[in-house]
């Protein structure tokens, strides 16, 4: 069975952040496989290069790093919602004349179209992280 | 092609997700994936008549709504229930489709292939 | 068309939602995640089977009324079903 | 000690709020702003003057019953108190 | 100095905020800022005993609230109206102060210079 | 009359950020006047350098920037909150080898302690954006 994920939780102020990580990791220890993990609104927050957790709490870019490395598994930002946010990639730094890029890898910049053809891939989708 | 509903359940200024509701929704339209956008919950609210978000420099998602039209995201309904909830009258506001009452939201919600909540 | 539907509750209700029989059918599961273990007091509709997620329940301290479920366990049930919804208090009030 | 208190509701009431009363004394002043504009059909304790963010309630298209204030006139209200308390829905459930 | 009360309003694990309440409560007491913590709303369930955030990797607040005292953080209630609401019982929690009923939080409240709400 | 104000909300998801930048460019133009303006926990996200607003919004940064030069007033972020979230100052940057500071100025960072000292002088504190 295919997965594909919608993340819309800030791992700074959400718990759905850690749910979608942890399904992710889950999955890829299972029967199971991931077709793509597209983050959305304060969900792309997770991808911003600087952040660095309190050293009691778990890293989340890094696990997702791992999962996406384990299953070479793509980790797409909503284009829209990083920038808006100051997440940008190399070739977006330059364009606009910033000093680096503020994104992670491996995660990536991609529009909605990437996420609709995740979910016609897909078996199942899940959206984590709805607010109330 | 898989069809998906998306629910939008937020208010219109309250957080981002509304306005990424209506993104997607025209993005799938865009792409010919069968697309319906529902509003329930907070999302009624979004069809108050008469908003202004740029008094507060945010964008006018009443504008937005009615461009569905055009961008080709022609199924758009309503649920009854949320109106009730929040003593909304249908003719007050600015409808975007046809109102469902609970059993016709769960058929809806029944025939999609991928439900997306916003 | 048709077929079961796995309901993800991942927030506190803040009062008694009116519309759970209206989302929640028989042959339907819902899953309490996130602060929605929390909601501890819910009745579930006829046929509507319950569960909550075995690590958010530890996290927070919360006994389960209903048989808790591990990550691998959740994923199980998300492909056992036809489609997977995540529900909200507005949704629900 | 003592004396007046301006609270700012600045969140949609999922529900009917039981206590409203316990929170907000003859005197105070209640100012609904954000999606706090939404809650229309709060009935105030006795005593308790109500007012909207007028930019809030234009930017939504609510119609407000209760006196609306500009953002100066809000500044003024927050001056003439002597504390501005936020409520949210948890507090007021 | 003006004395400052904290309501701590939160979640223990829904935002970042509970944990901010009582980062800013322990700051005060350090600084000699005359600071109450009242747990109100859904922040009653940040004492919920034998909590184990390390479950998600994330920082364990008992342990926080525990520590709390050390930090000269003295004054700390919780309200009753907040308990009943939620079905809680006051002795299977883990008690940070004494219980105030709502009058007495009233009085608190009023009681304080300035009032934060996390 | 003194006004400090605690902001705890982001833009990107919170009109919140809306209404504490108003009041305070309310403030300006009173009798009134602000010593402080603090960002704690997501609030911090408004000083993210290379946040771009799409098109048809408001630049909160940009107004807040303005505020503070018309009135010469301190905007700070929590220094823990900016951190976890990925926002650092130059020193700090270059403290832990970033190719650039990810903080606008005229914001900076600083501990709970300076918010603690602008409550002892301001006359009233307001706070926005709580969850709820």
């Amino acid at each position: 069975m295919r997965f594909a994920l919608l993340v819309q939780a800030d791992p700074a102020h959400s718990p759905s952040a850690i749910s979608a990580l942890r399904f992710a990791e889950a999955v890829a220890t299972s029967e199971h496989s991931l077709v793509g993990v597209f983050f959305q609104g304060d969900g792309v927050q997770v991808a911003q290069h600087f952040r660095r957790p309190p050293r009691d709490e778990s890293d989340l870019q890094a696990r997702w790093a791992k999962v996406s490395e384990d299953c070479t598994l793509p980790l797409q930002l909503c284009v829209a919602s990083a920038l808006r946010r100051g997440l940008v990639d190399s070739p977006e730094a330059e364009r606009v004349g910033f000093e680096a890029a503020t994104l992670a890898p491996p995660f990536e910049l991609a529009g909605l179209a990437t996420f609709l053809a995740q979910m016609q891939t897909a078996d199942r989708v899940l959206t984590f992280g709805v607010a109330s | 092609m898989k069809s998906v509903l998306i629910i939008s359940q937020s208010t219109p200024y309250g957080r981002s997700s509304a306005a990424e509701a209506l993104d997607t929704a025209m993005a799938a339209a865009a792409l010919d994936v069968p697309v319906t956008l529902l509003f329930d919950g907070d999302g009624v609210l979004q069809l108050l008549p008469e908003q202004a978000g740029s008094e507060l420099g945010v964008r006018n998602l009443s504008q937005v709504l009615e461009a569905l039209p055009a961008f080709e995201v022609e199924r758009c309904f309503v649920a009854t229930p949320a109106l009730a909830q929040r003593s909304l009258s249908p003719d007050t506001l600015a409808l975007p489709g046809p109102l469902l009452d609970a059993e016709a939201v769960a058929a809806l919600l029944r025939s999609a292939d991928v439900v997306l909540t916003y | 068309m048709g077929g079961s539907t796995l309901f993800l509750l991942p927030l506190r209700l803040p009062a008694p939602p009116r519309r759970l029989g209206e989302w929640l059918r028989p042959g339907d599961q819902l899953l309490l995640l996130e602060d929605g273990v929390y909601n501890l007091a819910l009745s579930l509709p006829e046929g509507v089977k319950g569960f909550t997620l075995a690590a958010d329940c530890m996290a927070r301290g919360v006994e389960s009324p209903w048989p808790m479920l591990d990550d691998i366990a959740f994923v199980g049930l998300a492909a056992s079903v036809d489609r997977v919804v995540t529900l909200t208090p507005s949704l629900l009030a």
